[in-house]
């Protein structure tokens, strides 16, 4: 598994305010533990692998911002008259653009980029239901 | 107040439309896409009649005069604030000196422009709209040009109501997601527009193949497709003797067939009575699909009964009633 | 029956509805804080939802979020617990626009009950017996009001209608006082709630405080379940609660039961209330009715056997009461202490982190809770974080269990009242049932003083 | 005329989608059953479901406030309602207008001539010979159609309509004569001109001619 995988699932662990979570796949098995310092725990399967990832510290993570929810809703990352996501990973933004939706019944409520910069990485996966203050997306000032 | 930047023909000042005057000869005008267009004002929390700006043809380009917020609802026209994108079905704050610009659609036919209050254009016989062939109602009672400045009736709870609109603006589900009809890949793609029909007063009177082949083939929208109404293109209907009809009222949404057999469907702007066969009606709950329908794309009827056809009414009435509620809601709880 | 409830509330009230919810095998959507991401009854619930920050103003108070949260989950009702929005007409149309159930009374009624001079008037109409005192606002004419309060006979008590919780109320002992405390309290109310129309009663000046608990469906069936004694009371907070209240003749009880189950029929009530009296020298003076669950029911569901919150959401199904009156029977005696994460004497709030939760247990003790060792009390909320009820054959045996009980339960890294309780337990008139809802102002002054 | 075949039926109702229906009551198209349309609408447009009703060509068109549920009560109501309607005598004006027949302004004027096997000065006789009855308003703001024209003018409406004829077109279609009151499509052959000014929005009521008001056309000018 990839560290950029495991970062992802690391943040939806933080969000969803689970406890654990385990993930196995052919030839691989992931248990993600929250331990009370805010530490995260990786064990793999074969090889023991501890990685202390603070959570403070990916979010920080190369000079990235964690656009969070400002509302509650099902996550879009595509309008649907539309096929192409409101933001891809490489993508510039500008500050206001509206990077995501989150779809409270019948209202589309904005994903908003903060500042100017470019996607780094989609957090939430489409369809999920964030709570208000989940993360969605990163994005890294532009140069 | 607002500039119209375009050249570009055809763009017209619509409400729902004008009640009460067929019997003078005066059609019902109003906007082809009526859900689209109460869904407009309901986005700026304007009365769902109030008048907004009805644009077919794309490019299309105002400018803003003065701080004031819009939406823009109906076709996706791939909307740019300054450059800036606007998802389709969307509300915002444009600020004095900026520009909207609107491109040609890839979903959708018709893009309604509403701003915050409503266009303040003279109520005309009971309606904002215009009536294009009485030359009334509307903006002069004609289509808009380039250099026209069209203003915004002017509220001061409006601008209360809206300094909770976000920076980014927010955006509603078109009805076409929350009501959807026929296919899945047609309305993804808006390639083929299915609508409800009730067979009207002549139904009966046409040949067994040609009822079959009606519900059964795909009619190409032609390029004769206006706002009087959409003329159709496939195999001709037959009746099974002549018939000729003396004048009766007739309403947007009924299927007329003239003498060649191709279908026309009356709409908003057709003259409120006829003399053609009616071979059935397409039902009011689905005109809004009819009005976002384009030129060169199927149309297909699927039949329907006049139950069927309240209940699609009902299920209109709840898409806006819910749009409303949680629009309030939804401004109410960023305060 | 529902298939999805929505719980808007925290705490202890919270994880209680939502065990009801769970026991009728209906699911739960938690809508929650940030700050109460790990409560457990977010943990436990079928769904969870964070709708805001800490502040209840953003999160817990913010109807339009609970609302979009309400729709996001497709819930068919939602029960308001206590505190909150629960006696919030507008809320509670704003559920029922948006087609779910309130699980409450209908706005109509919560909206009455809520105007103090409106609840008396009603109350007085369907044989509720009030406190002496005109069922209206008071006049402008000074002459007029001295001759009311003539009539009554001093002391009389001068009340906001839209007061409450011990707010906009001022006692006045003789007539050359009362024209400025009319004036004073006026703006006072005029100021607090916005609404300056004030009402005036006859002044108890020893009285217990002694409420009925009513059931009601949408069939005009009514039930009243037993009463309780919450005399016990600090700045008018209820502190140690129990049922039956002691000392008062179970026929006159019923007689006033009979009366408030009346008035619920007479009213058309749905659901779950309590009327609250004064009572004073053998008799029972209306004061006010909730239009809600009460933080103190579970020592009516002790001696009752009616589990109320299911109860509620029952009713609120549609479906009617299940038991009739006579089924009903007081079965031994219930006490209630509450534990607030606060400075035992001096009442201010302790949030902070629980690092030892040790509770009582074993026959007739319960325990509602959502704190666990390790639990970080928010400072932003109420500082209830345990409910420690007992119950028994008789108040002697349920006072003894609930000394020990006291004994038994160890908090430790935050402060809370349990060492104040343990002395009330000890209290000799409290022990004796001799004390007025000035016992234990009266018995902390004197503890202070010694 | 060649109508439905349903002289001798009951009256016919129909549905327009939900927004209304049509009444078509058998029998000719004369004055006589005019004025019972005239009648019923007066008389239906009180009900609380109807928003408006428009009289047709012996016909009547209901336009539904809201639809209504029960729909098979409305319509044997309808029903009952037409038994006992009554001829509704409306006391109209008489207005004459200066008509330009053919030429330029009336292009169909050689379909008629062709349908119909008569000459152009026959066929503007004929036109130009009865008191016109307004049956109804219709088509466009201020249009009329008209009772009373001699049949063997009658000529079929176009296969295909036309698209921007002018204000004041006077035509044929079927058994119908007209005059057009602005520019717009149309069915009808157009046979001839006039000048006069029908509608005014500002107005109250805004159309110039109403039900029951009588024109005769006076040949201006004919233009072979």
């Amino acid at each position: 598994m990839e560290l950029n995988e495991l970062q992802q699932l690391i943040a939806k662990l933080e969000a969803s305010g689970l406890r654990s979570l385990e993930l196995s796949r052919p030839g691989e098995r992931v248990k993600l533990t929250m331990s009370d310092n805010s530490e995260v725990q990786v064990v793999n399967a074969d090889d023991t692998v501890e990685l202390f990832a603070a959570p403070a510290s990916l979010q920080a993570a190369p000079a990235g911002t964690t656009v969070l929810t400002e509302a509650a809703g099902l996550f879009l990352a595509t309008h649907p008259m539309r096929s192409k996501p409101l933001a891809e990973v490489g993508q510039s933004v500008k500050k206001n653009d509206v990077l995501g939706l989150l779809k409270i019944g019948p209202v589309y409520a904005p994903v908003t980029a903060p500042a100017d910069g470019v996607v780094t990485q989609i957090l939430a996966s489409d369809g999920a239901l964030l709570g208000f203050g989940a993360p969605v997306l990163e994005i890294a000032a532009s140069a | 107040m607002i500039e119209i930047l375009s050249a570009t023909a055809l763009a017209s000042v619509q409400d729902l439309g004008r009640d009460g005057y067929l019997r003078y000869g005066v059609g019902t005008s109003g906007a082809m896409d009526r859900v689209a267009l109460a869904a407009g004002n309901i986005l700026l929390g304007n009365p769902e009649n109030s008048a907004a700006i009805e644009i077919p043809m794309f490019p299309f380009q105002v400018r803003f005069l003065e701080d004031i917020a819009f939406a823009l609802t109906g076709a996706d026209a791939n909307a740019e604030l300054d450059g800036q994108p606007i998802p389709p079905w969307w509300t915002i704050q444009a600020r004095k000196g900026q520009e909207l610009r609107l491109s040609p659609p890839t979903h959708g036919a018709r893009c309604y422009l509403a701003l915050a209050g409503g266009i303040d254009v003279p109520v005309m016989l009971g309606s904002r709209s215009t009536q294009l062939r009485g030359e009334f109602g509307g903006y002069c009672g004609r289509t808009l040009k380039r250099g026209d400045v069209i203003s915004a009736i002017a509220s001061a709870e409006r601008a209360e109501a809206y300094t909770a609109l976000p920076a980014a603006g927010f955006g509603i589900e078109p009805p076409e997601f929350t009501l959807p009809l026929g296919d899945l890949e047609s309305t993804a793609h808006a390639t083929r527009t299915f609508v409800r029909v009730l067979p009207a007063a002549e139904y009966d009177c046409y040949e067994d193949a040609s009822l079959e082949s009606f519900w059964s083939q795909d009619w190409k929208i032609t390029s004769q497709s206006d706002r009087y109404g959409y003329r159709l293109a496939g195999e001709a209907l037959v009746t099974k003797t002549t018939l000729e009809q003396r004048s009766h009222g007739i309403v947007p949404g009924v299927i007329q067939v003239p003498h060649s057999g191709q279908p026309i469907i009356q709409l908003r702007d057709a003259q409120p009575s006829g003399g053609y066969p009616k071979i059935g009606t397409v039902i009011e709950a689905d005109l809004w699909r009819l009005g976002q329908a384009r030129p060169g794309t199927q149309l297909r009827f699927v039949q329907t009964t006049y139950e069927e056809a309240l209940s699609a009414l009902d299920e209109v009435h709840d898409y806006l009633n819910k749009i409303r509620r949680l629009t309030e809601l939804y401004l109410l709880s960023k305060r | 029956m529902f298939d999805k409830v929505l719980i808007a509330n925290r705490g202890e009230i919270a994880l209680r509805i939502q065990r009801a919810c769970h026991e009728l095998g209906v699911q739960t959507v938690a809508i929650h804080s940030e700050a109460d991401r790990d409560a457990k009854h977010v943990r436990l619930a079928s769904q969870a939802i964070c709708i805001g920050p800490a502040s209840p103003g953003r999160s817990y108070l913010n109807q339009a979020a609970i609302l979009l949260a309400a729709e996001l989950s497709g819930a068919q009702a939602v029960h308001p617990g206590y505190g909150f929005l629960s006696e919030n007409a507008g809320f509670a149309d704003r559920v029922e626009a948006a087609g779910m159930v309130f699980i409450g009374p209908r706005p109509d009624a919560i909206r009455t009950m809520g105007d103090k001079v409106a609840a008396k008037r009603a109350m007085r109409e369907a044989g509720v017996p009030c406190v002496p005192g005109p069922d209206g606002a008071l006049p402008e004419d000074g002459a007029q009001i001295q001759a009311i309060a003539r009539e009554i006979g001093y002391p009389v008590i001068v009340k906001a209608s839209g007061g409450g919780g011990g707010r906009g109320m001022r006692i006045v002992q003789t007539e050359s006082q009362l024209l400025d405390a009319i004036s004073v309290t006026r703006e006072e109310a005029r100021r607090a709630f916005g609404n300056p129309e004030l009402y005036i009663e006859k002044f108890l000046e020893h009285p217990r405080h002694v409420e009925i608990q009513v059931l009601c469906d949408n069939y005009g069936n009514a039930l009243w379940l037993g009463c309780r004694d919450c005399s016990m009371q600090r700045r008018h907070q209820k502190v140690v609660e129990e049922a039956p209240a002691p000392g008062i003749p179970a026929e006159l009880i019923a007689q006033v039961g009979e009366r408030c189950a009346d008035a619920c029929r007479q009213i058309g009530y749905r659901g779950a209330g309590t009327f609250e009296f004064l009572y004073e020298d053998g008799a029972f003076f209306f004061i006010e009715m909730n239009t809600r669950l009460q933080v103190e029911h579970p020592v009516t569901e002790m001696t009752s056997g009616v589990d109320i919150v299911q109860e509620q959401i029952r009713i609120a199904a549609g479906e009617p009461l299940r038991i009739k009156q006579s089924d009903i029977k007081v079965n031994g005696h219930s006490i209630e202490c509450r534990i607030n994460a606060e400075d035992p004497y001096a009442c201010t709030p302790c949030p902070g982190k629980i690092t030892r939760w040790d509770l009582p247990g074993g026959n007739g003790v319960r325990v509602d809770t959502h704190a666990t060792a390790g639990y970080v009390v928010p400072p932003y909320y109420d500082s209830l974080i345990a409910k420690l009820i007992v119950h028994g054959a008789t108040r002697e045996e349920a006072l003894a269990r609930m000394r020990l009980a006291l004994l038994e339960m160890q908090v430790e890294g935050i402060s809370t009242n349990i060492p104040l309780q343990r002395e009330i337990l000890q209290d000799p008139g409290f022990c004796a049932g001799e004390f007025d809802i000035h016992h234990l102002e009266r018995w902390l002054k004197q503890r202070q003083a010694a | 005329m060649k109508n439905t075949d349903h002289a001798d039926a009951s009256p016919r109702i129909s549905l327009l989608g939900t927004t209304g229906l049509l009444f078509e009551p058998p029998g000719d198209m004369d004055l006589h059953t005019q004025r019972r349309i005239w009648w019923l609408a007066r008389h239906v447009e009180a009900w609380p479901c109807i928003k408006e009703a428009v009289p047709g060509m012996s016909n009547l068109m209901l336009i539904f406030d809201t639809p209504p549920r029960n729909i098979g009560k409305v319509e044997n109501d309808l029903l009952d309602a037409w038994n006992s309607a009554g001829e509704l005598q409306l006391d109209g004006r008489i207005i004459e207008l200066p008509v330009i027949y053919g030429g330029e302004h009336g292009p169909h004027i050689s379909d008629v001539i062709e349908h119909t096997g008569l000459s152009i000065e026959e066929i503007v006789q004929i036109h130009t010979e009865p008191l016109y009855t307004v049956y109804a308003l219709g088509s466009h703001p201020g249009y009329c159609y008209l009772g009373g024209m001699d049949p063997r003018i009658a000529t079929p409406r176009r296969k295909v309509p036309v698209l921007g004829l002018p204000g004041g077109a006077v035509s044929i279609g079927g058994a119908q004569t007209g005059v057009s009151a602005s520019a717009g499509p149309s069915g009808w052959n157009t046979i001839g001109h006039t000048d006069m000014v029908f509608f005014d929005p500002q107005r109250d009521p805004p159309a110039l001619l109403a039900p029951g008001d009588m024109i005769r056309f006076h040949a201006e000018r004919i233009i072979k």
